[in-house]
């Protein structure tokens, strides 16, 4: 494995010194006016640029670059974004299937619109039955006057992406859940916590996977054995109990904040050790590396030479790492609620809206509920696509 | 544009061009390259990196990476004597890159020296079982103990002691010079028509390089085999080759018998070139680098790739069009407008 | 001296069938049996048909078990229409035939509510599980003083253990001298069960033994609940009472040295700790009966648990000795074998149902599946019986003893109980977590309190002088913000929806109230320590009768005047008057004789005054309960209480 | 080398000390013991159980004594006896509680491990020898999928799938026919047709990530000089491939048994508790919920132990697959 590494990382050092080289030269002879613009941006991009270029044109990585992006916004403006809060409810519109949106009304063509419906329990079936009063229409509206709420819990708002207007029946576009709860709100609410868990959950396994890393892979020896042996635990020790435990752990009166980065604070502490040995296998290799030794003998001290010298020469390799650990801790949350041991409703995760959808009548009967597993495989999927590219791009090799 | 008379030519490249396409634009690596081979004769290749020396080379071998590579024009023969006095002509360009034709050529009837005896082998193969492998892939009759015992008999002719216990060694326990051996014994071991040796000895020390060559010239003397030397250092080849072709971003500059070009270098780069490097008894302070740097490999050339860093360049003549490749001097070629009427 | 008998009580049947006229009369085979004194063993096997299972037959046959009638009680319990479930419910009861397996299943690791429940074999019975008309079970009849303070039982003579040990007084006076009279085991003695008034400070009841069929316990007060008391109270079988002694004399120091037991003890890390290996590993309990480490263990159950052949399976095979009979003097159980599968996942036991891999769920269905049990039935061929829950399953609980003065002044104001009961719209609770499928608290909470009234309960909250709203308009007392703290543990899945949608209606009339789910123990551990602020958990329905009186969700109503109550004044608080009340007719309901009039006009009582004074909220009552069966399984009930129904397993039968 | 087994051996004890003693301080953290889990549990079915019965419980089972005595009577036992304990929740000794679901565990890892590299091998060697081809996308999406879909949601739309349009009851392992019949042909052939499901779907979970990182490891080790060397000598491209570079890009692949494992394990908790699969991943959840601590003190260490194991079985066999570390560089 070290021996992978090493090799790897040679190439990827080798790789950008030649630019620089070429560019200290270049000012000892005279320059032909006829080089052409784009050879000259070639040669004097450093290859932060470069792989920037190489990225974009990677298309699909691109491509899930803006969605995610797009999903982003989505959970920073989700009170926005979505018709509805989570907790809203459609008053006697329980599991109903997604709004149908409509454009033809008695035969003729109409902005978008939605029906009235009714709800009538099937006496045979026990299943809902729900029809459409077609003597109405409710045109969709766009930044409409809706449900008033607090943008990020300060300022008192009204206005939303989309609606219905008040008195319209509710546009409901995932649906609604058994207690008549807007889908799509609550999966664009439930974003924010998933979304985030991944970023600072991922940030702090980062911070700790690289300091702890760095010091075993620098200093080596019995600092490297004795963390490696502490690693070996670490990762040996079954995680359930180990998750169960410290969220059991939690204090009760926690609320729904708190109780978050606590399982935020849970989840790093079992992730930052791939990081870790990362990030040590690749300081091992490096630190007999010529520029280290330069580093050294010029009197730079130890942390100097791990965080100014040594870092950087694989920083691109840990950012995607990190691309593509956000996933897994996206994942890691529904795991946890899964079991019943992450975020509690009634706040909202994709882990919460998957608990609920573990529900045979849902896959059954009712499959509109499992639209939020979508959006958490959507997002895992647009994570290491991204992270691909990003591999393939910072790859000196990969022309 | 032939050397000398064609019966005993044994390579024939014909205005091969190659390209690659890469995202970043296409990279023209040779630009119409034609030159011949003599059997049992050294043809020394020079060039800085990207001229297409190595590019050569691999379009001989049909090694051309692909994607991104790919031979655009051209053609490369091979003229395999057979049994008699027929002449098998193979055009190696036309031959699908893996199949079972271009390989029975590959190791058996040109086999190649590569720069880097560090990565060349395997590092979890056995130098012995990287060596038999040549032999029982071209003679599947062979049985493995006779397979070993030639690879250690080549082994002992370049000078690998002990090379019955060594054969069993892992190229990381031997020493780079020593490797350099193993190679060389590896790409003759099927006593092949010609070896292409790329750079062989540049990142070995000098005193080894020294042992190297002479190696080379020893079994070339036993077996015959013709050589094509490629290299970036104009002394090594002058002590190996008996013709040189100096080559500059896909083109032939030059090319001349071994003597003739050292003696009379025609082309400013060759010239350049000559200047660039120390001599025993030259004078340090008259080195000169050469000036400008290399153009961008994607750049094309409308005239003389060597413009934008000549020191003879007439504007408005080298810059408009290519020159061609003339005959300067009786059996010296050289691509120069200053050689032009 | 009143004499409650299986005859008399047959007897009552016979006229109860008389008076349905309608109903599919008995078969006149039946008719002796309801004739014959009950000291008279019905329908003696006539052997033109078999009496017991082919596989015993073949063992009799073989000689490695007794014959039928040597394993049979001289009075077996005879198993009819009414007997162990109501006319009512059962209205097609018939004898059934031999064979089959019933297949189970379960979620939590070694023990199956299902199961436990169809073997449990109490002291006593009456139908339905109720406590009207009880009479003999393992026990064969009772007779109870005038004062309501001596119970005289009769065991059944020729009652076998599973074994084939006789069941014998020895096995009653063990129980009671040799383990309640532990010190090691019991430091406190005997348990609440056998003391006066079901009072844990009361006198324990002496126990006479008569002779070996025959004994008395007494007590020191009048204890008519008694009966009730042994008969299904909590789910105590007849271990509470009887236990083979010859077994566990091995494991009693009384008996058996304590060097004997050594190698025993050593293998769990003990030295001389023989009551830890004597209560964890030797005996087994009722509850125990699906517990791995009780396969072998001698029982009276109509099943008995034997080593199954791959892990996560339970299985459970006839009880050759079983004491009750059919109608035609056929040895129950008709099915041959009981098996229950552990699915891990609660979800996935209804996976099994709609695969058709169950014949029997009770415990693991949920309303919410009803419309995808309903779609499957026919694939999976299972039928999905709608009975009713024996407990309401949510009750809002307010704690009114829980340590916050503003909470307390404002909870104990019957006036705030009122409003939340008007600001929570039960209707729209119904629709969407019940599926429509419950009923508003008539019994519990009464129509004045349970109608829906936003403007009543605004008008109550405005009364009580909450009337200052805070920014976000929830109401505020004394200028401080007003918030509730709802914990519960999620013990049935409809407790987080309705406690969730609760929440949210409270929302309207401005009380803040947050709803958390903590697991069940943290909540048992909270509740407690008096910790719970409000919670959400279930009553037991009118038929059950410890709730409503108070006895028990007391301890969620207000834990410090449980706890006072239960300490006899020791610890906790004094509960104000009104609730006194409820407990002077708790003790008088306890002294009653389960079942008579008195006993049933002070439960009438129990309900007005849970109606007056709303303890705690009820939020629904008669809860509808799928229940799985397989479509060829008879003498399912067809309404009552799923439980009854599961309870009565050993007269389900497959038709084939 | 052998000195460097021996070493590694030897130091599995104290790691496992460690393991052990951290793992039964950590169950004790949550509130509560398993005696308050039972008393629980009885209530939640109707059992009524007052507050004296549940302290006269808590002294019966010893839970009055403090945690370091319990957990050095477990250990002495363990290390004296080879006695695990006694579970609560099973009224069995621990030991065998673990021996019956252990088999099937090691086998459901060890078989979602082979199939997830049937998978990824051939996958990942496919997809990086042709880069950027229709196929290559193609197969690391379905790899991403397997790794994107959280599996206890899959495990359930799938077990549903098999009845609902096979006509499969896929859950547990065996039908219900075969569930207490004695073993016979039929019996394990019905066994194997229910481990299909739980092992491709944890298979596919780690497929995903061996795709990725085969792939990458290829391509770089097709750009290697040895690769053309090979190649020069007129080798066929297929059996240059797995000669060479395949063989050591599968290295770092088989190197990360040991860190594999215990991903595996998780993967498997889930599906199995979905899949009622009887591992051993649902009895650890089981155990710890309950807090029958001496089962979950057990599992742990085994667990910790297999997986530490694991990966000495990786280092040694990276060792023996990189001469260069097999003759000498270990001493360093």
């Amino acid at each position: 494995m070290s021996t992978q590494i090493s090799e790897r990382s040679k190439s990827s050092v080798t790789g950008s010194a030649p630019f620089l080289d070429e560019a200290e030269d270049r000012s000892l002879g005279s320059l032909d006016e006829r080089l052409e613009a784009a050879d000259e941006r070639f040669y004097y991009a450093n290859p932060w640029q470069l792989i920037l270029w190489r990225f974009r044109r990677h298309r699909l990585a691109m491509l899930s670059l803006v969605l995610l992006v797009l999903l982003y916004l989505g959970a920073i403006f989700a009170e926005f974004v979505s018709p509805y809060s989570a907790t809203w409810r459609a008053q006697g519109l329980q599991m109903m299937p997604p709004t149908s949106i409509h454009i033809f009304h008695e035969g003729s063509l109409h902005r978008p619109f939605v029906y009235g419906l009714e709800k009538t329990l099937d006496q045979e079936t026990f299943k809902y039955v729900f029809t459409e009063d077609a003597s109405a229409p409710y045109p969709i509206l766009f930044f409409t006057q809706g449900e008033e709420y607090k943008m990020w819990g300060l300022w008192p708002m009204r206005i939303h992406l989309f609606g219905t207007g008040e008195g319209a029946p509710p546009i409901m576009l995932f649906g609604s859940d058994e207690l008549g709860r807007d889908i799509f709100s609550r999966t664009i609410y439930g974003s924010r916590i998933s979304l985030s868990i991944g970023l600072f959950g991922v940030l702090i396994s980062f911070l700790l996977g690289v300091m702890i890393g760095g010091v075993s892979g620098y200093f080596g020896g019995t600092t490297d054995e004795v963390i490696q042996r502490l690693i070996d635990v670490l990762i040996s020790i079954p995680l359930i109990p180990f998750w169960m435990a410290l969220s059991a752990a939690l204090p009760r009166t926690w609320d729904a904040t708190q109780t978050f980065f606590a399982i935020t604070l849970i989840l790093a502490a079992v992730g930052w050790t791939g990081l870790a040995r990362v990030v040590r296998g690749k300081l091992l290799a490096l630190r007999e590396e010529d520029y280290a030794l330069a580093a050294q003998v010029a009197g730079a001290s130890k942390s100097r030479i791990i965080f100014r010298h040594l870092m950087p020469g694989f920083t691109s390799h840990l950012i995607v790492s990190i691309t593509l650990a956000i996933p897994v801790a996206i994942l890691g949350e529904t795991a946890l609620s899964f079991l019943g041991l992450g975020i509690q409703p009634p706040a909202v995760s994709w882990g919460v809206l998957l608990k609920d959808a573990q529900d045979l009548v849902a896959v059954a009967q009712q499959p509109w509920r499992l639209i939020p597993a979508l959006f958490v495989i959507g997002t895992v999927l647009l994570f290491n696509f991204v992270g691909d590219g990003l591999r393939d791009a910072a790859d000196p090799y990969s022309a | 544009m032939n050397m000398q008379t064609t019966n005993n030519v044994l390579v024939d490249v014909q205005d091969l061009k190659v390209q690659f396409l890469l995202h970043e634009g296409t990279v023209h690596a040779l630009e119409g390259v034609s030159f011949q081979i003599q059997q049992g004769k050294t043809l020394g290749v020079i060039g800085e990196s990207g001229s297409g020396k190595s590019v050569t080379a691999q379009a001989i071998m049909g090694i051309i990476p692909s994607p991104p590579g790919k031979v655009v024009g051209g053609r490369v023969l091979l003229n395999l004597p057979e049994e008699g006095a027929s002449v098998r002509v193979i055009n190696v360009t036309e031959l699908p890159p893996s199949g079972a034709e271009i390989r029975s050529i590959r190791g058996k009837e040109i086999s190649m020296i590569f720069q880097e005896p560090m990565t060349s082998f395997s590092p979890v193969h056995t130098l012995g079982n990287q060596i038999m492998e040549a032999v029982q892939l071209h003679y599947p009759d062979v049985s493995k103990k006779e397979a070993r015992e030639r690879a250690i008999e080549m082994m002992r002719r370049v000078g690998i002691p002990r090379a019955e216990e060594r054969i069993d060694a892992y190229p990381y326990q031997f020493s780079g010079g020593m490797r350099q051996r193993a190679m060389i014994a590896m790409s003759l071991v099927c006593n092949p028509r010609m070896v292409i040796a790329d750079e062989p000895t540049t990142a070995l020390d000098v005193t080894i390089e020294a042992q190297i060559l002479e190696l080379l010239k020893d079994l070339q003397k036993e077996f015959g085999m013709a050589i094509m030397y490629i290299s970036h250092d104009l002394t090594v080849v002058g002590g190996v080759a008996d013709e040189v072709m100096v080559m500059y971003l896909g083109l032939v500059m030059e090319h001349a018998a071994t003597d003739e070009l050292f003696d009379n270098p025609l082309h400013p780069y060759t010239e350049a070139l000559w200047r660039s490097i120390p001599t025993i008894d030259g004078d340090i302070e008259r080195l000169t680098p050469i000036r400008g740097v290399l153009p961008s490999p994607f750049a094309v050339h409308q005239g003389c790739p060597f413009y934008s860093r000549c020191e003879k360049r007439i504007e408005g003549v080298c810059d408009q069009s290519r020159p061609p490749m003339i005959e300067a001097r009786p059996q010296h070629w050289v691509r120069c407008f200053l050689y032009t009427e | 001296m009143r004499k409650v008998t299986v005859a008399s009580l047959l007897v009552i049947l016979a006229l109860v069938l008389a008076a349905c006229g309608g109903a599919p009369a008995a078969p006149p085979a039946d008719a002796p049996a309801v004739d014959a004194p009950a000291a008279q063993a019905p329908a003696a096997p006539s052997g033109e048909m078999a009496k017991e299972a082919p596989s015993l037959a073949e063992a009799v046959a073989a000689g490695t078990l007794p014959p039928l009638e040597e394993r049979l009680p001289k009075v077996p319990f005879v198993v009819g229409p009414g007997v162990l479930l109501s006319e009512a419910n059962v209205p097609n009861w018939a004898p059934g035939q031999y064979g089959g397996t019933m297949n189970s299943a379960h979620s939590v690791a070694d023990w199956s509510p299902d199961v436990f429940v169809m073997m449990n074999e109490p002291l006593l019975q009456a139908p339905d599980l109720s406590v009207q008309g009880i009479q003999g079970n393992v026990l064969e009849s009772f007779e109870v003083s005038d004062d309501n303070t001596v119970f005289t039982f009769k065991m059944r003579e020729g009652l076998k253990w599973s074994d084939g040990e006789p069941v014998t007084t020895e096995d009653v006076r063990f129980t009671w001298e040799n383990i309640y009279g532990n010190e090691k085991l019991f430091p406190t003695g005997v348990p609440a069960r056998f003391r006066t008034g079901y009072d844990p400070a009361g006198d324990p009841m002496t126990l006479d033994i008569i002779d070996d069929y025959n004994f008395t316990l007494t007590s020191s007060g009048p204890y008519g609940g008694f009966l009730r008391n042994i008969t299904i109270e909590g789910w105590n079988g007849y271990t509470e009472l009887i236990n083979p002694a010859h077994v566990l004399k091995k494991w009693h120091p009384d008996f058996t040295p304590i060097e004997e037991m050594k190698a025993d003890l050593e293998a769990n890390n003990l030295t001389d700790e023989w009551w830890q290996l004597f209560s964890q590993q030797k005996r087994c309990q009722s509850w125990d009966v699906t517990r791995a480490r009780c396969i072998g263990y001698p029982t009276l159950t109509p099943w008995v648990s034997v080593e199954p052949e791959s892990p996560g399976i339970m299985v459970f095979e006839r009880n050759p000795y079983y004491f009750k009979v059919d109608t035609e003097g056929k040895q129950l159980p008709y099915i041959d074998k009981v098996v229950s599968v552990q699915v891990e996942d609660v979800e996935m036991v209804n996976q099994r149902v709609l695969a058709g891999d169950v014949d029997f769920l009770r415990e693991s269905t949920a309303l919410i599946k009803v419309p995808l049990y309903k779609e499957n039935e026919a694939k999976g061929n299972f039928r999905t019986v709608l009975t009713d829950m024996h407990v309401d399953s949510s009750m809002l609980y307010l704690n009114q003893t829980f340590n916050d003065e503003t909470w307390r002044k404002i909870s104990q104001d019957i006036r705030f109980r009122q409003a939340l009961s008007h600001a929570i719209d039960r209707q729209e609770i119904i629709d969407s977590v019940y599926y429509g499928l419950a009923e508003m608290p008539m019994v519990s909470v009464g129509e004045e309190n349970a109608t829906y009234d936003v403007d009543a309960a605004n008008a109550l909250l405005d009364e009580l002088g909450m009337t200052e709203r805070d920014a976000n308009g929830m109401r505020m007392v004394d200028g401080k913000p007003f918030s509730i703290l709802l914990e519960h543990g999620a013990h049935a899945p409809d407790l987080e929806p309705v406690a969730e949608l609760v929440s949210e209606q409270l929302k309207d009339v401005g009380i803040d109230l947050q709803v958390k789910r903590i697991d069940p123990q943290l909540w048992d551990q909270r509740n407690l320590a008096n910790e719970l602020q409000a919670t959400m958990f279930w009553g037991h329905d009118q038929g059950w009768d410890s709730d409503y009186t108070g006895s028990d969700s007391f301890n969620r109503t207000a834990r410090l005047w449980h706890l006072w109550h239960q300490t006899n004044g020791a610890e906790g608080e004094e509960p104000p008057q009104w609730v006194k009340d409820m407990y002077a007719l708790d003790v008088a309901r306890w002294s009653s004789v389960s079942g008579s009039d008195e006993f049933n006009g002070l439960k009438e009582d129990s309900f007005a005054w849970v109606r007056e004074n709303l303890p705690a909220i009820t939020i629904v009552e008669k809860v509808k309960y799928p229940m799985i069966a397989a479509a060829n399984l008879r003498n399912v009930a067809e309404g009552g209480y799923a439980i009854a129904s599961n309870f009565a397993g050993e007269q389900l039968w497959f038709e084939q | 080398m052998l000195v460097y087994i021996i070493r590694r051996l030897l130091m599995l004890i104290p790691i496992l000390l460690l393991v052990s003693f951290i793992a039964f301080f950590v169950i004790e953290l949550p509130p509560g013991d398993w005696v308050t889990t039972y008393v629980s549990q009885l209530r939640t079915s109707g059992i009524q159980m007052s507050d004296q019965e549940a302290q006269r419980l808590t002294a019966l089972y010893g839970f009055d004594q403090p945690t370091y005595v319990r957990y050095f009577k477990w250990i002495s036992g363990i290390v004296t006896r080879g006695d695990f304990g006694w579970s609560f929740q099973w009224g069995k000794p621990v030991g065998e509680v673990i021996a019956e679901r252990l088999p099937i565990t090691l086998a459901i890892s060890l078989m979602a491990l082979v199939f997830s590299w049937l998978v990824a091998i051939p996958i990942g060697i496919y997809s990086a020898t042709h880069q950027y081809s229709l196929i290559d996308y193609l197969a690391t999406f379905i790899g991403f999928i397997g790794l994107a879909t959280p599996g206890f949601l899959l495990a359930m739309i799938l077990a549903w799938g098999a009845n609902q349009f096979l006509g499969f009851s896929a859950l547990g392992l065996y039908s219900k026919e075969f569930l207490d019949a004695p073993w016979s042909f039929a019996k394990a052939m019905n066994m194997l047709q229910h481990m299909i499901l739980p092992l491709v779907i944890i298979g596919m979970a780690s497929a995903g990530s061996t795709i990725r990182v085969l792939r990458g490891n290829l391509l770089d080790e097709l750009k290697k000089q040895y690769v053309v060397t090979a190649r020069a000598k007129g080798m066929s491209e297929t059996r240059l491939l797995l000669k060479y570079p395949v063989r050591l890009a599968l290295n770092p692949v088989f190197s990360t048994i040991g860190w594999l494992l215990p991903a595996i394990f998780a993967g498997e908790v889930l599906i199995s508790i979905v899949l009622s699969v009887p591992s051993i991943g649902p009895l650890l959840l089981r155990s710890t919920l309950a807090q029958d601590m001496y089962l979950t003190g057990s599992i742990v260490l085994i667990l910790s132990a297999l997986t530490i194991f694991g990966s000495l079985i990786s280092d040694i066999y990276l060792a023996w697959a990189d001469p260069r570390i097999r003759y000498g560089g270990l001493s360093k």
